[in-house]
């Protein structure tokens, strides 16, 4: 079922075109930083070089860079408990995430917030939420605000499949319908959360269905090709833009790695990964840009070199930073001087 | 100098506040007052609608992670939103919100992130079932992260409300629902008017205040509990019994240092909260000075609280579970005959 | 719009046929027992006699009553903070709610629940739950334990307009629907959530439409037509007891007095009061019941003044009951002895 | 007798009780271990949808609401839920479902409905964030109508677990994720496992356990923090000062005797929580010595509580405001020099 649900006619099928050549490398470029990161965070936790718990995002980069490449700095985003795709494509530095990883004062989040929570609210990234749902109410706020400031800044709020099913999707969405305020959410659904299938979860067949309850316009999408995830974002975004209110978008996608660090699937079906492994969204899109004579395949080798050699100085970089002091632990709880 | 109820002080330090600051902003369920609606549960944002408009004082529906994730979202990104919860009690539906999210969100981010709201909780037990009468207190003060402020007057209300909308933290605002004054007639509701400044002024947090000077027992208490303690003292005066009474207006940050120097005169602690027996937040207070202090002590410590069981609705129980003058006195008596 | 929407196509407009004449005055009488006992807490609150807050559920007797009427005392019900009529109709003892209006130690919950708390287990009422939307998850739970002691007993479970807006409408009833549990869902949409028009508080237009969100079948029936209600409600229950799921059904109704009890209702017209008040349902079900030959006028006044008889004798009895002890506040807290 | 970890003792409690008693079953996210399922997020419910099928195995979708909610409705209506939440920190987004609701169905209905449900709250930091580090004890100790227990050992987990099932109210059980033992390689994890009776035992409730007698000073710990006072304790015997080391193993009820008897050969008490500082479960065991039993006292109560900050991620600075057994040591020095 799985895999033929994006031949399912809920899925739209349109092919996208390819973009200029610039924007295009750009995306290819984005996608394979987050893979080479993603890859490079698994074998580090592998080598117990750091620790805590992951939650990665390779498989889904199309999700992620689709949405938020043409992203505006102050547009803002909402991630989840598996940021790192989305604070990288929506421009969080590399450096400083692999510096959070490793528990570093350097870190994005100066080492307090870790895995599940980085973040850079200076290129409009808010603190990763690893409580499953709970950042749509919070982005229905930023919307709000983005609304009350008279700008026309737009917010991604990403979630997965398995957070739909959460009391805040509903208390969000409803509320966001009601003010027409300009936010995307993006359902990323990878088909589980955790080890749960996402047909045990609900009787309907698509998540993009629960937008009529709020009188919300929806759309599945094939998650894994990176045209089309970023075409029917443009349009949800340009629509939030014009004040014409908020979009569902459901991405048909699926993660790589298990669900977290010590998750080996046991609960996917080899076919099942084996039919989706074929689909990694990059190597489609690497098919697309050189069999439709965008890029050669040298030139793109280029990028993944270029780009490993971004994460490998980002962990050279992240080793050598310096620990936060304990101390610094007792600080960043109140906002202003004199506060307890 | 005006006179006004809690309410009044409270509802013109809004307008004040956000006639000064356009970030500022209301919201909650029912509370606007146009076409005939409430302007709050409990009259707080009446009028306000008519001078800032609807998208100011945004009538929510009944969603209460809504209401409370919308004011995270929007402190985060440039705005101080004032949220609405009509009862306290409704805080259990959003604690995450408020405990994993507001609270936290600042450190998570390593201090990047500010999260200047204000959530506005009234509390106590006014004859209505356990589900709208609880004292919250000591589960915020649980929460760092969380500021929490427990205004018992006119003048305290308008000034600490006007501190709490421009602190760039969570603030949770404990009003007691007997104390709004106004027309409520609520049984049990003190009728209470004060001198409140019309002009613009704020109170510092963790400042609390002596309400009565006495010299044989320092009496802590907050919002409703205040008044009860200073009928309390009133009549042990002519028992002999001199109570000092202290209001600490702000629990996080609280104001210890004023108890200590009090306790240094009278070397006897009672401290008595709506809020329950066990983990109220008197124990925390009882806790720090048999920490810290406990040498200053010539006697026990007296809690007097409600009693550890969910408030019952019939007018003779409840008032059996909430701390009484008449407890408050005997527990008085009782410290000193140690 | 408010009047009209029953008028539109979403409202079943089927015309029901009366029962045979038992049951026919049988309801007459439940409603009326509804209307009489409300009308008489509005006067003792009036006079000061009891005191606390009432959410009053007079002008919504069809919704109860049609739901409830062939309830057996095994099946189990769930109300809100407007739960007199839910509880009169499923058998709760009109003595023991008025003795706990009163705060009376012989009151069905004993002095503790007070008004927003009625209810009594022994016919199948849980204690009424006053946080608006939270009885919608417990009510999944007990069509859980309906479904797992193998017993084809059915859970109605009444919320309002409002409550479909909280986060526990959506989990309780994608729940539900994953499960197949055995509960009817009934939303009483009486306009007004508090001082809130519903059309403020979602885009759609109905309640009913939500339903499809969680795979679940919905109606919007004409809520102060008893017997429409009757009708849809036996459908939901049956379909429950043979084991196909949940229902939610929308019952369009209105409430005569204010929210609660300070409330005059500033933000309803006038013509709207006007029009719902002559589409009364006790004033509807007893013009067909005479003029389709069941029941003469007499016969039906006869029925009001023994139901009128019964509240009377509840007030007196309840102002002769004796209060509880303020000690007992200390009992129940815990079950089983030797507690803390 | 069979030698097992905290996880196994858990697993093992809960299928006696499930094979003893048809009304007993589990729900929530991931508890299933059918077609590779993880069999809870702690493997504690491994193998047994083997044994009991889904029906009693329930798995939910992520919706903790739901998940209490129908705990609650179901613990009215004749079953015996067990409610996992996978993470304690997720209790905030159902908090209504347990203050509101199951804490006071059965005191709001006079005493006539029960509400027989346990959760299981696995707390402590693990290195994973402000939202996966919580320990909650003080929230719950402060609602009336709830039970709190905190197992440390396999014997304790087995026993305690037990009688929760059989009790008629709810009941909380904290877990810590550093004592489960078994095949987790978490940093800072104890490799524990214990004799566990394999037949059925139950363990009362409010019955606190001496762990280590002394005489110089009474340390109450729970959870990782009892191990962290034993080795503390441990430590400060070969410098002449002897702790006694109490596990209270349930906070509600509590086994204040225990405490007291302990304090009238010691005179000192120290306590000693991963729960915050600030309104932490010590708190009220704190306030309710310096009540009830000052006189006992020969110095200062002291407390040693995480600091009042959410938990940070980096290991450095966890570690420095989790309580270490050298903040245990320095404590009880400071103590015995006063
Ligand atoms: C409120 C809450 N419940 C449970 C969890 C534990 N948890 C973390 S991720 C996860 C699965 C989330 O599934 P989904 O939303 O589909 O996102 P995905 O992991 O597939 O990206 C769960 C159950 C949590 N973090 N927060
Ligand atoms: C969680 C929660 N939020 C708010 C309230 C306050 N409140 C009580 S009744 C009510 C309106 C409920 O509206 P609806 O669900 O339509 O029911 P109705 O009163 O119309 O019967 C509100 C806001 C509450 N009791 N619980
Ligand atoms: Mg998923
Ligand atoms: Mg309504």
């Amino acid at each position: 079922m799985e895999i033929t649900e994006l031949d399912s006619d809920k899925v739209s099928k349109k092919v996208c075109a390819l973009p200029e050549r610039d924007k295009a490398l750009g995306m290819y470029e984005s996608m394979v930083r987050i893979r080479k990161y993603e890859e490079q965070i698994y074998y580090l936790f592998l080598e117990g070089r750091i620790s805590g718990s992951i939650h990665q995002s390779h498989g889904q980069e199309a999700c992620a860079v689709g949405m938020l490449y043409d992203s505006r700095v102050t547009d803002l985003m909402a991630s989840t408990h598996r940021p790192a795709g989305h604070d990288l494509a929506k421009g969080v530095s590399l450096e400083s995430m692999m510096c959070e990883m490793f528990g570093k004062a350097n870190g994005c989040c100066h080492g307090k917030g870790g895995a599940m929570h980085t973040g850079d609210i200076g290129v409009g990234a808010i603190p990763a939420n690893a409580i499953v749902g709970s950042n749509i109410p919070i982005s229905v706020g930023m919307a709000y605000s983005c609304k009350m400031r008279r700008t026309d800044d737009v917010v991604v709020c990403f979630f997965g499949d398995g957070a739909s099913n959460e009391g805040g999707f509903h208390e969000g969405l409803n509320g966001a319908a009601i003010w027409s305020l300009p936010v995307v959410f993006v359902c990323e659904n990878n088909l589980y959360g955790a080890s749960t299938h996402v047909e045990t979860t609900m009787k309907v067949r698509t998540i993009a269905e629960r937008g009529a309850a709020y009188g919300i316009p929806a759309e599945r999408i094939d998650g894994n090709d990176v045209m089309a995830v970023n075409e029917a974002g443009a349009r949800a975004i340009a629509r939030a833009r014009r004040g014409e209110g908020p979009t569902l978008l459901e991405l048909m996608t699926y993660r790589i790695a298990g669900h977290s660090r010590s998750d080996a699937s046991a609960y996917r079906p080899d076919e099942e990964e084996a039919a989706w492994q074929a689909r990694d969204p990059i190597k489609l899109f690497r098919g697309r840009l050189i069999g439709e004579g965008l890029a050669s395949a040298a030139e793109l080798a280029a990028i993944d070199e270029r780009v490993q050699g971004q994460v490998d100085k980002a962990v050279q970089l992240a080793e050598a930073s310096p620990d936060p002091l304990p101390e610094d632990a007792l600080r960043d709880v109140y906002a202003g001087e004199g506060g307890i | 100098m005006p006179r006004m109820s809690v309410v009044e002080a409270l509802n013109c330090a809004i307008a004040e506040e956000m006639q000064r600051d356009e970030s500022v902003f209301c919201l909650g369920e029912d509370i606007s007052d146009a076409n005939g609606g409430y302007g709050g549960a409990f009259a707080v944002t009446r009028g306000l609608h008519a001078k800032f408009g609807a998208e100011r004082v945004l009538n929510t529906p009944i969603s209460e992670m809504l209401i409370v994730g919308m004011a995270v979202g929007a402190a985060m990104t440039g705005m101080r939103p004032i949220a609405d919860l009509q009862y306290g009690d409704f805080l259990f539906c959003c604690m995450d919100q408020l405990v994993n999210q507001a609270a936290k969100m600042r450190y998570m981010s390593g201090g990047r992130v500010s999260v200047p709201m204000v959530l506005r909780v009234p509390v106590g037990a006014t004859g209505r079932g356990a589900q709208h009468a609880q004292s919250l207190e000591g589960f915020f003060t649980h929460v760092p992260g969380l500021k929490v402020i427990c205004p018992a007057t006119a003048y305290d209300a308008k000034g600490l409300l006007k501190s709490a909308i421009r602190d760039d933290n969570p603030v949770l605002v404990f009003e007691h629902k007997l104390l709004y004054g106004g027309k409520r007639s609520e049984s049990g509701a003190l009728s209470m008017v004060g001198e409140v400044p019309a002009d613009d002024y704020t109170l510092p947090f963790g400042q609390g205040v002596v309400r009565r000077e006495g010299k044989d027992i320092t009496i802590v208490a907050n919002l409703l509990m205040m008044y009860r303690a200073m009928d309390a003292a009133a009549e042990l005066d002519k028992a002999g019994i001199s109570c000092e009474v202290i209001d600490p207006r702000t629990l996080v940050p609280f104001d210890y240092a004023l108890v200590i120097e009090s306790l240094r005169k009278t070397g006897r602690l009672m401290i008595v909260h709506e809020d329950t027996y066990s983990n109220g937040w008197g124990a925390q207070l009882a806790a720090y000075v048999a920490e810290h202090e406990i040498y200053l002590l010539n006697a026990p410590i007296s809690r007097v609280a409600t009693h550890d069981v969910p408030i019952p609705c019939a007018a003779v129980m409840e008032s059996f579970v909430i701390p009484s003058t008449a407890r408050i006195v005997a527990a008085a008596r009782a410290l000193m005959q140690i």
